[in-house]
């Protein structure tokens, strides 16, 4: 079992998936945000309004893989509350973080990122992420 | 019967290792099946002594390659026993059936009209048929299963009808393993006038095919599921369906005679075959059904079946281990999840180990819809599989099991 | 410049000898070419070392395998000058043209709308369109040619109409090697909204092709004419009109989400890959495009015409010969016939001496009609052709004559 | 060049050519039989009457190689005049020839069937016999 595997899958992982942090639908949600992989099936949607520019009431559900699950958990924490200015700025360093060109990432982020050592894993780190980036970026306003 | 371990020694790839040093324990033949030697050597061999284009040369290159890839097509013939007029080469399995979809299902199907599949089908079995009809105005038709993912006779017959124009269905579940029986299917279709389209992906390298006896009406599968190479597949249709069926393309070699007004084109099974065919990966394939032929086909399922008889007599003693489909007589696939595993991370920390499975819909999502679940992780087992390979992918379970839950 | 002599040790089948013991001149190359080693050995490096169905697998191989694919993508992308997902691999040019005639096609044309194409298409750029606007009411138009078989760009202006919804036209002629000014040509087609269909099956081995700068719409090739594999081509389409075509066929792979009632597709590219592609044949395909860029285009352009040069004056010093076509700016390709000689004896009599040419219609009755002739004898150029297989062809032709006149 | 390139071309079929035995359009003939190779295009009309159960005014036209030419000729030569029972056994002898089954075949023939080691031109000696034979296939009466 490879040290790479372990960081990946351990502790980390692990808790949040185990732990509903943000797990939660909300069909009366101002936005239900759609993350879909076709290749390997994983879909979340992801609940939130928009408050005088800041997301409230962030959540997401759905059926995914103990990666993507605790990676869309992680993004329900880090954009709670956050301006859009904010989110899009925490979204750069999440992705900074995935390509490793953060060279003191948090544990949870550097646990995630060790997907891109897996065959066919990148994107189930990213999945919930891209979503939210692309709506974002349809998304007036700052 | 054969030793899977002699067998080994003619795929060279079986005899590589990863990355990490550890030998390939391939699981994953109801992808892509890997390829003896012989099959490597009938491409070069082609390319470094054969090598023209065929069917309009008049030098002995070029009649070398007509000759050679004509007599695969016979050679596939006999396999199937067809004729070689009912023989035709295209790229794989969901390029035959597109053929039969399109090229068929445009001129025949109308309003009214229906076409049946049912819900374990392969989306290449499944997408056309609801593309075309949605095209023409017939009726797209999905036939339940039973809980357990096999198809009911009773449920077929009920569902067939004389405004069923065609049953669109597998010969081998690729996510269970459950076989349909063909001729039985094909008596009770035929007395309502429905055509059967046979998709043989998965029963090909693993179960002798008789096209008379099963008496199907179009039958498709691909070179790459069968020890061939990857590009090069096969449609046998009933010659007096070929006679009528428009190509589904059109261009050089399927011509009789072009003028600005008026085309008209060839004979099956050429008319079918437009443009330059993929000869190389033809020649591969008989080099692979040669292959085959030595084994024996009986030997082959016997081995699968001893692989899979194992396989699912370990898997259903693990009381976590939920499998799907039925235990007895099936082809040689397994599909199985491990309680609240999702089957990608199963499929994860099985590929560190060295064990090649697949996880996810195996494109089959109606399937998924019908169990409920999302994906599966899939075991399947070829001639070179051995009893410690599966022992191997058992134990690594364990190892899942403890890492991830 | 490089030396011919030099660039025939890598391809074996050139240092092969015939049944007779002669070596083999080979002037069939517009039908297809000879293979360098490089792409044997990626073919056969795929399946000894990364065999595995793409796309789908969560282990090493199957990613490596995605990967090789993927990247021969980009490579095909940078060589003609188009994003990855621009590139569309599919069996070849035949494949290709269909794909956008039956997919484009099938959803866009109309009565009362206007495909156009020239009366040197290749059957290929010409049937498929034929067939689509015979189902689609629309009108097919075929513009024709100058005496020499060379296209006026006067009549092409006076042909495009607001109604002329497509121009399918071949960059370089099959048969006359005669060459058609593209970067001008859909300039005067797009002022009429008119889409640019290239046929560039012999233009991809030739000549630099930049599908920004030519500012066609879809262009469509075959690996097998390119030194790759048979079995592997592409089709280029400009994303706004991938975006909106439907695909020609459905499958595996293609899918974004099936259910009994709705299917959606993937994007370009993947939406028109349906099934297992010819992943070693496109690795072959990568393998031909690294060889090629090692020799350069323009050294390879060059040599061509140098040895077009040399073939045309020696030929036309020849008083019972007559040539098709032009002399100058034209591809690596002669069309001629001697006098009271029928094309198929002179290439008997050729191919006894160890000459592969080829003989007939080379898939253009409409061109043939147009010269109101049956065939000609057709001789094509590669980058291991050189001067002194020219003389031997030249004077085998006296050869013929003797026998046959 | 070859033996078996000389036995094919030379004398016997050069002559054929030239000469122009039967080769001769004829609109108004009760039967005009098509033969067409599309491979290479070669294509012609054997025009004839049947009469009391005999081939008469049998000619033939169109274009085509030296071997296709020189074998429809040959056609027109050997069924002119003769009953359907004799056409179809004359056919059968041709084919037989053809085919190296017949030990003395005469010059003619053996010049023809010299054609099958050539590539792709076993079909120009049997193009306007396979027409025929078809059409007496169709053909009632003896
Ligand atoms: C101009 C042209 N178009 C189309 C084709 C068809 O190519 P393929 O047979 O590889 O599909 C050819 C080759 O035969 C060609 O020369
Ligand atoms: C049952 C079945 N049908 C069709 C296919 C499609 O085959 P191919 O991808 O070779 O066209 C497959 C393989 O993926 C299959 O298992």
């Amino acid at each position: 079992m490879s040290e790479d595997l372990k960081k990946l899958y351990q502790a980390v992982l692990m808790e949040r998936q185990k732990s509903t942090l943000g797990f939660q639908k909300r069909e009366d949600a101002q936005h239900i945000i759609e993350a879909y992989n076709p290749v390997c099936g994983d879909q979340f949607q992801i609940y939130l309004d928009i408050e005088n520019g800041f997301l409230q009431k962030v959540s997401y559900h759905g059926y995914g893989c103990a990666v993507s699950k605790a990676s869309s958990s992680l993004l329900v924490e880090s954009l709670s509350a956050k301006s859009l200015v904010d989110c899009r700025s925490q979204l750069q360093y999440f992705y900074q973080c995935m390509d490793g060109k953060e060279t003191q990432p948090p544990e949870i982020y550097e646990a995630l990122a060790m997907s891109k050592n897996f065959p066919g894993r990148q994107q189930c780190a990213t999945l919930s992420w891209d979503a939210i980036q692309e709506f974002l970026l349809n998304e007036k306003g700052t | 019967m054969f030793d899977a371990r002699l067998i080994r020694n003619q795929f060279p790839i079986l005899n590589t290792q990863d990355r990490k040093g550890q030998p390939l324990v391939y699981l994953d033949n109801a992808a892509t099946t890997q390829k003896p030697w012989q099959v490597m050597e009938a491409l070069a061999d082609f390319y470094e002594h054969h090598n023209a284009n065929i069917h309009r040369g008049i030098y002995q290159l070029a009649d070398d390659a007509t000759q050679a890839y004509e007599s695969v097509r016979a050679q596939v013939a006999q396999f199937i026993n067809a004729t070689p007029e009912e023989v035709i080469f295209c790229g794989g399995t969901t390029e035959a059936i597109n053929m039969v979809a399109h090229g068929w299902g445009y001129d025949t199907l109308s309003p009214g009209d229906e076409v049946l599949v049912t819900a374990m089908e392969h989306h290449a079995n499944f997408v056309p048929w609801q593309v075309i009809c949605d095209r023409t105005g017939a009726t797209f038709k999905v036939l339940p299963l039973e809980p357990d993912g096999s198809l009911s006779l009773t449920s077929l017959e009920q569902a067939l009808t004389k405004k069923t124009k065609l049953l669109a269905i597998t010969q081998i579940s690729n996510t269970t393993g459950i076989i349909n029986p063909l001729a039985e299917i094909t008596k009770m279709a035929h007395q309502n006038d429905t055509l059967v389209l046979v998709d043989a992906a998965q029963s090909i390298a693993n179960d002798q095919i008789d096209v008379q006896s099963m008496n199907c009406d179009f039958l498709a599968f691909s070179g790459h599921k069968l020890y061939g190479p990857m590009g090069v597949g096969v449609l046998y249709g009933k010659s007096t369906h070929l006679e009528k069926m428009s190509p589904f393309q059109q261009g050089g070699s399927m011509i009789y005679q072009v003028s600005n007004n008026k085309t008209t084109f060839k004979k099956a099974p050429h008319k079918f075959e437009a443009g330059t065919p993929p000869v190389a990966a033809a020649l591969g394939l008989g080099a692979a059904i040669r292959f085959i032929n030595t084994l024996g086909m009986a030997n082959i399922k016997a081995h699968a079946q001893e692989l899979r008889t194992h396989a699912w007599g370990k898997l259903s003693d693990m009381n976590d281990v939920a499998l799907y489909g039925v235990a007895l007589e099936s082809g040689a696939i397994i599909s199985l999840n491990i309680k609240d595993i999702h089957p990608h991370d199963v499929a994860t920390v099985l590929g560190e180990a060295g064990l090649a499975v697949r996880a996810g819909h195996h494109c089959t999502q109606p399937l998924m819809q019908h169990y409920g679940i999302v994906g599966t992780v899939r075991i399947s087992f070829s001639v070179y599989n051995t009893l410690s390979e599966i022992d191997h992918f058992i134990s690594a379970l364990s190892k899942v099991k403890s890492l991830l839950s």
